[in-house]
């Protein structure tokens, strides 16, 4: 599942935040012909300090700060891989890529498609999403799924700082474009032992991050600590046991390896934080049904926010499944 | 060169009536009333008392992220007191708590957006003001649809539409500016050139040499003025709304000023502003200025400032009692106001979360 | 379903574009506030001439020509209802509404929520979505489920005439912000009898459009119309007896008429032009397997494009969904 | 009116260097040799054999949507002869077939995609054009960002990007030109103003007297030309190109011109464009213009033209042969180019197409 490119010089803990620099950094050292760009990450390093010191460590001319204006940062990049770099666009909350949703879903998805193979785009679109940590508005939703009903486009959503480097480096190297989503809420809470030497995940593979027997609960992001964190209650307090699944990837999908997961058990719960119509879940549901049907003891369920927009700080925590919201839900799934 | 190129847009000298030192420049009638100038001095102070209040509750996890408007006073005040609340409306970006307050916004419902309380974002029925728009420039084109439609239905309302340096670079500023122009609508663009989008300065965001300039390509008359002169922001917009009531269409102001604390409370501005730029701003406080002003009119001494100060912080200190005596936010607030009428299904997922959580 | 809220006065033939046509100018006529705005739909009358005639009849001021930009259109329209009027933009083909995406996924779809309560949003947006007609580039996509994954915003794909003007007639008196969807290969194609006087068609119910008893068939758009053709071919070829449901809203969705249309047969087919994954038709089945699990005698299956972009007119027919694709996909659903 | 405002924008006269009679203006030296102007007078004609032949193909079903050049030939064609093809590239909306051939696609190529044979979507490697772009006014950005890297990687290549007025409307135009200020992009902006966005006229599009001054907002030079005057677009843009190549950053060259035909092929004019209007525009027409230029000088005569247009008509044919021998679309042209390496769920998808409609 990931591949070790160069002698691994050892490991040291990370949280997320530090594990996407150290993938940048490498890769920028790696790699002249990859540039990074967006609303902040040059002098500042990012808001969130994902891109901190590349500038100094790369220049001007490859870390680069943008006028603030989305769908030119994307727009942009799509002629900047034309000319045979590979950019590493910022978009600086998820939220905003509504204003470059033109060019992501027309364009850069496309351009392979549309040029008939002359112009593959090597364009890794990073974003911070999702909730949990009290954001102005906009700045937490979780708008993955409409990234996935996109043809062209990969889109991955690691859920730990190995995943995050690995994975980074492997969307960083992929001829593809992939969006690649960070955890708000992950950057600094998330953290664990990281190689500091050179390795990729592969994408399109996703991982059981707990075994269990009951129940198989799939999810993604920031959303697989939680179910952890549920798993431990469903065992402490209900003695149900967890299988939990990492996706991962959402494009392309691990669907063998989802469907393994849940013919171990035969009951799902799918979790995420965007609302429930049309969220990522239903495409898990509609393929795990199909892929798995003969398997499933019970219907699907679906822990996911409510069909609202994000709300304000103080309201967020009714709107964000919570660790208590999935274990409810397992308890539904065994029920029927 | 061609012999024809247009002309290239030289730097402008922004229009000033007030030197720093607060002496009326030669020829110019004062756009304000001694009383519209202490009743926008005031404001001015309102919302600075307000700032460093709100940033001591943001580090005590009492308020939630917000933008000081330290800095900009005279720039967001000024061009406020230009309208009629009755019939104009404000469009704010976030960054302009006076516009909103002279409007007829209370205090405490601005405080409780920030506090992360939805009830916040109900402005009263009668305020004529737009909600906080957090996306960058998406307010610019809504703020031209409304001023359309106020046109169409006669109102003679006008629309002060803010925005940033930073939010001029979106498509929806273009957008907006250039529909504005065909229809003539009555609207004012006011963008607030603070200098920095967060940490983007202003000549990373554009070559250009005046952002006014850009009215050019849209049909209409753009201005730079000196944004930490309240009398001339007040004579400028003046104009641009008489304008703009009279059926002559959009104006773009330029409001040249400074940001002179953080983006926000999240920021760290020591990683990216200069110390001389800034301390090169210090000695162009808007509020000192009019304080300036005044007092060589006699109409303002240190006691007076006092005094007022003291009843501002009153004031702020009341509206945070009324927002904290505001119910705690509930789920149902989530659902209540999603659709006119929700479909069962949201009705479901109202009855799951409240019977859950409440 | 409907309600006729005046006399009808006759019925006359109309095609899907007359009928729309038909409901503008009585609404147009009934309410004042209601404008009518967007690419050459004035003078020209719409490159379908769906508001021929509009300008005319209500004039420059309720009936306008923009300029080329979708942003702004959808932007303006959220002022204009502010200002107390009843905006009906036009996109002139959905794959341009990726341009106003931010207006409409944050804005138009939120507007009700940012202000709690004191900005409704009663703008209906309409444009042509779907293929089969050799467009050139991004005019035939269909991305609707993009747009519902974005809560606030109604979304209504009519697949018939009548069902054309009513729902037209209701989505512009919602007092929410609806999308209608209006099938491009069907303005022409798609005629009936079509009540002359005002009626609406409630939005939110499905309806059969062919009772079955094997399988349940369901569509909206012009898929539904392949899915009648299916029928006949099911039925002289095979034997087979369909059930066709016609789901006319995808949001809010009619649960309760969908779960008694798959209870009836406890096979299910979904059928749609966009592409499998995330497509609409996931929202289905996942809510399908939730609500009438015990029902299911088999996986749903789901007959849609490909994962891939809407290619040029030489490539369509392997694209977009056919009549035989429909008949294999029941037939697999039959088999398992 | 302000003291300040900045100045208007006045109706520019755009640069002229053949008259209508193909006079050329006083003082003005060709920017074209003899050599180029035949070269690209035959292109002009070409497109033109192009268009009639392709519209009557259209009516019969064998030809897809398109849109004609008529009337703008010498707008493309002068602006595309600026160029070097070897290291400079253009970036087309949909209506500059001159300008790909110019840079060295094979005709046959484009007919294959309005054939909508999916192989025309593939532009032979070292042919430096992007596909046309039917989503209105992406390309900017995009052209934006290749003259940013073709710069960044020191390859001395320029971009020439093609929009029309009703594209200019768009944020994407206004984020692109911006940033190319910022980073001074070689690039330059042609904005074809050919009086119509379908069916919508240039003064419903934009208040501006002139698109061009645009160009101020964002700093940089803007020129407007007459676009049906082959050697006055040479040269503006020869110049734009030279400023660009030497790291001066962009221009937008706003080329006034006039759209002769229908939008396309699916479009009735008749139901908008103004009669006298076009009728006006007749006597102005870019081909017959650098004819008489010639005929002046002796370098052309009707015999000239007849066995010039049997050349073209031969040539549009023998394309057209080409293009009709290419095998027919498949199936698995539509999942060939998705990704570099098809995730197993599309292989699926492939495989059951495939097997099941070839
Ligand atoms: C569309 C969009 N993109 C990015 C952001 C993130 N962001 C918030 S404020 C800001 C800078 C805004 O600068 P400016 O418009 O000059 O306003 P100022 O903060 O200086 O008042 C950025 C990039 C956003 N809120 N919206
Ligand atoms: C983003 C987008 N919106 C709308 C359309 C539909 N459309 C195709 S061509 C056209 C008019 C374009 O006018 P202009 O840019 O002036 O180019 P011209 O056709 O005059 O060459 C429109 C509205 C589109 N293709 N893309
Ligand atoms: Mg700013
Ligand atoms: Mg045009």
């Amino acid at each position: 599942m990931s591949t070790v490119t160069e002698p691994v010089v050892g490991t040291a803990t990370m949280n997320m935040v530090e594990a996407i620099r150290d993938a940048l950094t490498l890769e920028m050292a790696r790699d002249e012909r990859v540039v990074v760009l967006g609303e902040d990450v040059g002098v500042l390093g990012g808001v969130f300090r994902a891109t901190d010191g590349l500038q100094q460590r790369f220049g001007e001319r490859r870390v680069i700060d943008t006028p603030l204006a989305e769908g030119v940062i994307i727009g942009a990049s799509v002629g900047l891989a034309i000319s045979g770099l590979i950019p590493v666009p910022e978009l600086q909350f998820l939220g905003f890529g509504h204003q470059a949703f033109h060019q992501i879903g027309q364009q850069v998805a496309r351009f392979r498609f549309r040029s008939q193979g002359r112009h593959p785009m090597p364009i890794t679109i990073r974003s911070p999403f999702g909730g949990g940590v009290r954001t102005p508005e906009l700045h937490s939703d979780a708008f993955e799924a409409l990234y996935t009903n996109t043809p062209g486009l990969k889109v991955v959503a690691p859920a730990d700082a190995y995943d995050a480097k690995g994975m980074l480096l492997a969307a960083i190297r992929d001829p593809d474009p992939v969006l690649f989503l960070e955890p708000l809420r992950g950057y600094r809470l998330v953290s664990g032992e990281v190689p500091t030497g050179d390795y990729t995940v592969a994408l399109g593979r996703s991982k059981v991050v707990r075994e269990g027997e009951h129940v198989t609960v799939i999810a993604y992001s920031a959303a697989v600590q939680l179910c952890t964190k549920a798993a431990d209650v469903l065992a402490a307090e209900h003695g149900i046991s967890t299988h939990v699944v990492d996706v991962r990837s959402l494009v392309p999908l691990d669907v063998e390896g989802i469907v393994a997961a849940v013919e171990h058990t035969g009951r799902v719960v799918i979790v995420h934080e965007a609302p429930l119509t049309s969220g990522f879940g239903a495409e898990l549901a509609a393929t795990i049904q199909r892929e798995a049907f003969y398997s499933l003891e019970a219907p699907i369920e679906r822990v996911t926010a409510p069909d609202t927009p994000y709300p304000l700080g103080g309201t967020e925590d009714f709107y964000v499944p919570q660790v208590d919201d999935i274990v409810r839900g397992v308890l539904n799934a065994l029920e029927r | 060169m061609f012999a024809q190129f247009i002309p290239d847009g030289a730097p402008v000298t922004p229009i000033q009536h007030l030197s720093p030192d607060g002496v009326l420049a030669a020829g110019v009638t004062p756009s304000m009333s001694d009383d519209q100038l202490l009743a926008g001095l005031r404001l001015m102070m309102l919302t600075r008392v307000f700032d460093t209040k709100a940033m001591s509750l943001q580090r005590q996890g009492r308020f939630g992220t917000f933008s000081q408007v330290t800095g900009q006073e005279a720039s967001i005040v000024g061009s406020a007191s230009a309208l009629d609340p009755l019939i104009d409306w404000v469009v704010p970006q976030y960054r302009e708590l006076p516009a909103l307050l002279r409007q007829g916004l209370p205090l405490s419902r601005f405080m409780l957006y920030f506090m992360g309380n939805l009830a916040g974002s109900r402005i009263p029925d009668g305020v004529n003001i737009l909600p906080i728009q957090i996306s960058l420039a998406a307010q610019i084109p809504q703020a031209v649809g409304l001023a359309w439609g106020l046109q169409m239905q006669q109102t003679g309302g006008v629309v002060v539409v803010y925005f940033g340096d930073g939010a001029s670079s979106e498509g929806d500023f273009h957008e907006a500016c250039n529909l504005a122009g065909v229809v003539k609508a009555p609207v004012v663009f006011m963008l607030s050139n603070n200098g920095w989008a967060i940490s983007t300065p202003r000549h990373k965001q554009s070559a250009a040499s005046s952002l006014a300039s850009r009215a050019i390509g849209y049909g209409f008359p753009g201005v730079v003025v000196d944004g930490n002169d309240l009398l001339a922001v007040h004579a400028v917009t003046a104009e641009a709304v008489a304008r703009a009531r009279s059926g002559h269409g959009p104006t773009l102001i330029e409001s040249v000023t400074y940001r002179m604390g953080p983006h926000n409370t999240a920021d760290d501005p020591t990683r990216y502003v200069d110390a001389a730029a800034l301390e090169s701003w210090k000695p162009l406080d808007p509020i000192v200025r009019v304080q300036r002003h005044l007092a060589s009119r006699r109409l303002w001494d240190d006691d007076r400032r006092q005094t007022v100060e003291a009843e501002l912080s009153a004031e702020v200190d009341a509206a945070l009692v009324i927002a904290r005596a505001e119910p705690a936010p509930t789920a149902s607030q989530l659902f209540d106001h999603v659709y006119a009428d929700p479909p069962s299904t949201l009705q479901r997922q109202r009855a799951a979360r409240i019977g859950a959580t409440s």
